[in-house]
């Protein structure tokens, strides 16, 4: 299936640092830009973009007139590839314009690039890219649940299943309290194996979050599966809907628990390395439970999700690259 | 006035010398949805073999510096469901195509070339012998000048109406021997080079990156290295043989390009650079007209080895 | 000869964008700095310099603690091997401290991460390299000539000149005038065959200019050999020391009118890829004349020079890479 | 505690693994102006050969993505100088000293080795074999298996006293069989890789960047495909012939020799590195210790072909 992802010069309205190592960026939407929570963008990570080159600056773009070499090569600062980041959200503001909101964990040179923009510089990003949530799945209640920068497409995700009515619950996974990139109320701290919805997140639109930090400094002690678990306890499993994003593991850990307690649908946003993001470089691929003497059929992060099943996927987690 | 781009591969004529890389442009409407097909001079297809392939476990690809590593394993439909299903709709692009090739018998080559020779559509047919010989244990085709003059000889009886085109690994003491060869065994254009042998290693996890362990290397990386085997194959074989050159390895922006034909290829393709940008080769093609504009060249093809000394 | 170089992490004071494509940097001199006109230094261009990172930036330096590496190798947004830039000049300010004054071309990545760096950024840089050019060469008056960036060296070695009491005139050969990085005064125009000396250029302390360029569009028009003729032919040729820095070609022809007019002395700073400037990769070879069979030995210009006796040289005019 | 470093390479004790790259050092004192050369686990020289050697015109060096393409052409000072002028400071400095040897005959190979097997203060001789044979019609010694092993064996039979360590080049079809040709000829070590042959091309002058066309690509860009020459030549023959591996190729920051120990090294080698830090080897020994300390290994010679799989 051919993308129907663009190339977009994205202008960057605002950037800001959060946690210990993200950093939220918003860029302006375009009239025509469409997406739904789930779905990528696909990043060059240069410095400067291409189109920001300053006048007096060497023109490298492949379409610059000639000449423009000059000798050497122009080693042009980087990454090769590009990277791939969830839409986090897609806003509305005040003044009517709209703004996609990025979140990003600052893990590496491109990333590192990105948190280097301001405001008025411009992103290279193709997108949107791939499936998107299914927000009709059954359940009154809808949990979603995040580590890491696995937050990102949980928080438009949120907003967008709120307004269709659902109820809706964030859980959230990481190592310690320094890790989370969300303005959290103060005076929050740990709840040792009580699972305690916070309120009152700005990032969230206000949906309640239960914490889980690994060594216990905020809110559950353990992972996030065991706040799930510390919150079905309350609860009950009855009426919900689950949607996932985070390393392998984790999902993979969360889709144990589909089987447990035989809930009716859990969507997971799977992630592998990508290469193109447009399906032509086969690095993404993802086996999915078939009825053939494998037992499995190959499909693309990039292109068939990266939402899945969770019931269909073959977890294999050998690939815990890009969500540290 | 206007420079003219077209340029002769085999019986093919190209309406300009840029072309996809096999592998690097999956079977064409992915690349369709950012630019026209129709303005490469060929669109080269992702290889394909007899059986589909499912590839290699992951990870399969991994970042270098200015190199990417792959271990795909070939991935593909297989011949069946390409003919059926992906070919079709690249026939009607308006641009020519050639598909790229693979296998592991001499048979297994000679079945698919001459299925998609019989089939309308197919331009040319570019062997991609750097596969594993499995009735010679392992070593590739491309590898051994008896390897691969069995399968291009092979190739070339049952090839009657679509260019053949051999494409040649870089992983070989010295490459001008097996361009000779594959001339020698009937080949019309040469297609150089296929990736680099090449690893990966996390230190922290202490493990290869890759699920195959090593890799095949392309991208800016590699560069130098394809242009030295084009131009000594250019200087050694082609150029007397008459047998156009297809240069292909880092190749990002039309000054690369230009140095590609500079150094003695008649086209060129790009791979890892569409990974970057979607329409990364049409841009080559505007840069490389204008390159021809500014420096007073009427024709393309009078860059095709034009280094001074 | 081992390098008397060291390593510096050196604090940009100023920043200015000069010129068409030029930018003036100042860099603050550490007190044991001790440099000479002609000497260089060799700078490492990477964005951001490995000690501006900021504790949310993955840490990169060779030495830095481990666990670092996440899986993909770092990429780094910088050129490979440093590049070479001559020592503008070494300035005293008004409150005692020393500043280093550099002059760059922006004409590709090295320059252009230069361009961009800001007052308060750090320069890893070795240096001072080279020899010096001898401010005891025989001559009253002194002609600079320099063409493009090759004017860098001549403005503290003008300097240095004027203070020994020489009568110090240089000489700028470029293609327009929007290629001289100079705070010309108002109002100057072509001067065709005449060479008209400017005076009041703030950069050049107080000496005189003669300027060429090769459309005419500003003082002489020609090369800045013609400028240099036109100049001698009002005010002769003797008593007068040569020194020179600019690409071979103009260098070469320089030595011709040293030759034809048997001038005792003229000083040419030389130039040639530097691999290492540090003695080790043998790159920068030039040959100069000497009484052996083959007629020459190689000098190597970072370490034997950047400066040569123009008469020494064998200009061979195959490098004319870093001046362009 | 803290880990211990030091590594054995043939009959020589290195403190620890770290060692600079022929040609990218010269013979010390240019080096030792930025760091103390004891902290080295040995230094390597620039290659010596009989006469000394102007080395070819320039330019002879260019900058590509990632790497850099020379063709210094073993500029040296030659045998006698370098006994009379640059060993006797070396040997005081309290660091190994191994002697790159290069040649295009077999019987100057055997001159240089055996004139500095007996100058006291050579712990090792590194043949680097990347050298065009000029008996065998210029088809580098390193990459024909009879070639090598006739420049091998008769070095060995020259050399009594220095560990005789033999540098592959890896533009070669299989580093394997050349690598066991050499172990079985005499070599107590293998260095691996030499430079990967590549070119550089100046569209707008239209002419070969360097001098003499074609050059030696060294740097980062390829860092893989010398660690998976690294990995095979240790799975295949040096770890059954206890022979120690010296990496090389990219080397830039520890964690890149962490990698080149894990596919199988015993020691490295930092080149081109030096030239964007001079004092990047001892940065490397540094990052290494921690390293080691932070993954609880007691001895970096743990490391040695420690890869999981
Ligand atoms: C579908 C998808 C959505 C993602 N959404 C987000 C998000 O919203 N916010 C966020 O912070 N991160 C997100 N990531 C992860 C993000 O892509 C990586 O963190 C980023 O690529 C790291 O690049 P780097 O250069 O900073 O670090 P590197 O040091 O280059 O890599 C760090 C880690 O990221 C992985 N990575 C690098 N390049 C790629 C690539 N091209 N494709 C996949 N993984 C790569 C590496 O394997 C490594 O494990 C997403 C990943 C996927 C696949
Ligand atoms: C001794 C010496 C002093 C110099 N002083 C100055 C100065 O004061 N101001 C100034 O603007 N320029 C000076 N240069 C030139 C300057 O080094 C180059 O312009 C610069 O390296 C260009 O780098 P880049 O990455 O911007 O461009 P690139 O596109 O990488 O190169 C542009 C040109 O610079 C040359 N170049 C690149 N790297 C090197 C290198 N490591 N060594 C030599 N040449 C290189 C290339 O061959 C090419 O011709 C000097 C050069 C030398 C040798
Ligand atoms: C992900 C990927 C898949 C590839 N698949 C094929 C293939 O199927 N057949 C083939 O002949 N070459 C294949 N190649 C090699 C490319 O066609 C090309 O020769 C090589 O990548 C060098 O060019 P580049 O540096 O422009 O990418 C592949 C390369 C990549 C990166
Ligand atoms: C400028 C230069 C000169 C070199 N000279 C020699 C040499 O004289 N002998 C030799 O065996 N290798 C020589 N080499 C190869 C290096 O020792 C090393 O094998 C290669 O550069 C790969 O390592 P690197 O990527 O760390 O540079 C040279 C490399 C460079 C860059
Ligand atoms: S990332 Fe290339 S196919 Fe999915
Ligand atoms: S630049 Fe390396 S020796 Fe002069």
């Amino acid at each position: 299936m051919p993308s129907a992802a663009k190339k977009w010069l994205l202008k960057i309205l605002s950037s800001r640092l959060a946690g210990d190592d993200f950093v939220w960026l918003t860029l302006d939407a375009p009239p025509d830009w469409q997406s739904r929570p789930g779905q990528f963008v696909n990043i060059r990570c240069c410095e400067p973009c291409a189109d920001e080159l300053s006048p007096l600056s060497l023109d490298d773009r492949p379409d610059a007139p000639w000449p423009r070499t000059r000798g050497l090569e122009i080693a042009e600062r980087s990454t090769l590839v590009r990277r791939p980041v969830s839409i986090c959200d897609l806003r509305t503001h005040p003044d009517g314009g709209r703004e996609i909101v990025l979140l990003v964990r600052i893990v590496g040179p491109g990333s590192r690039i990105l948190s280097a923009k301001r405001p008025g510089d411009t992103l290279d990003c193709l997108g949107p890219i791939g499936n998107a949530f299914n927000l009709d799945a059954p359940g009154r209640r809808a949990w979603l649940i995040g580590g890491g920068c696995g937050i990102a497409p949980l928080v438009g995700l949120g907003r967008a299943l709120v307004a269709r009515g659902r109820e809706v619950t964030l859980f959230y996974g990481g190592r310690d309290s320094g890790k989370i990139p969300l303005s959290l109320p103060p005076g929050l701290g740990p709840t040792g194996t009580q699972a305690v919805p916070v309120t009152g997140i700005p990032e969230l639109g206000g949906a309640p979050l239960v914490i889980a930090t690994e060594d216990g400094s905020l809110g559950v002690k353990g992972l996030v599966t065991d706040a799930l678990q510390a919150y079905a306890a309350q609860t009950g499993w009855d009426d919900v809907a689950l949607f996932g994003c985070g390393p392998d593991r984790m999902m993979s850990a969360v889709a144990t628990l589909v089987a447990l307690h035989d809930l009716p649908s859990c969507q997971v946003s799977m992630e592998n390395f990508m290469g193109c993001a447009i399906g032509v470089c086969l690095s993404c691929a993802t086996k999915v439970r078939a009825d053939n003497t494998a037992g499995f059929v190959t499909k693309f992060v990039c292109q068939d999700g990266p939402i899945f099943e969770a019931r269909d996927v073959i977890f294999e987690q050998k690939w815990e690259g890009c969500k540290p | 006035m206007k420079p003219a781009l077209d340029v002769q591969v085999g019986k093919i004529r190209l309406r300009n010398p840029v072309m996809t890389a096999s592998g690097t442009a999956g079977y064409g409407p992915e690349l369709a949805a950012f630019f026209d097909l129709a303005e490469l001079g060929a669109f080269v297809t992702k290889a394909v073999t007899r059986q589909p392939r499912a590839g290699n476990e992951t990870p399969r690809l991994v970042e270098t510096r200015a190199g990417l590593l792959n271990a795909i394993g070939l991935a593909n439909v297989g011949l069946d469901a390409f003919l059926a299903e992906k070919l079709p709709w690249l026939r009607d692009r308006n641009v020519p195509v050639i598909v790229n090739v693979a296998g592991t018998t001499v048979a297994e080559y000679v079945e698919v070339a001459a299925a998609l020779d019989a089939a309308p559509g197919v331009a040319g047919i570019e062997l991609n012998i750097s596969c594993p010989n499995v009735k010679q244990g392992g070593l590739e085709f491309g590898r051994s000048e008896p390897g691969l003059r069995e399968v291009v000889s092979a190739v070339r009886a049952a090839v009657r109406r679509a260019t053949l085109i051999v494409k040649l690994t870089p992983n070989v003491t010295d490459i001008v021997p097996l361009a000779r060869a594959a001339v020698e065994s009937g080949a019309e254009a040469l297609t150089l080079i296929n990736t680099l042998s090449g690893m990966a290693i996390n230190a922290t996890k202490r493990r290869a990156i890759l699920a195959n362990v090593s890799g095949g290397l392309s991208g800016p990386a590699i560069k130098p290295v394809a242009l030295k085997m084009v131009y000594d194959v250019y200087r050694n074989v082609a150029r007397q043989a008459r047998i156009p050159i297809i240069g292909v390895g880092g190749i990002q922006y039309a000054s690369d390009a230009v140095e590609f034909l500079l150094a003695g290829a008649t086209a060129v393709q790009i791979g890892t650079a569409s990974f970057v940008d979607p329409a990364a080769a049409p841009a080559v093609v505007r840069g490389l007209e204008q390159y021809l504009a500014a420096n007073s060249f009427a024709r393309a093809a009078d860059l095709t080895g034009a280094l001074e000394s």
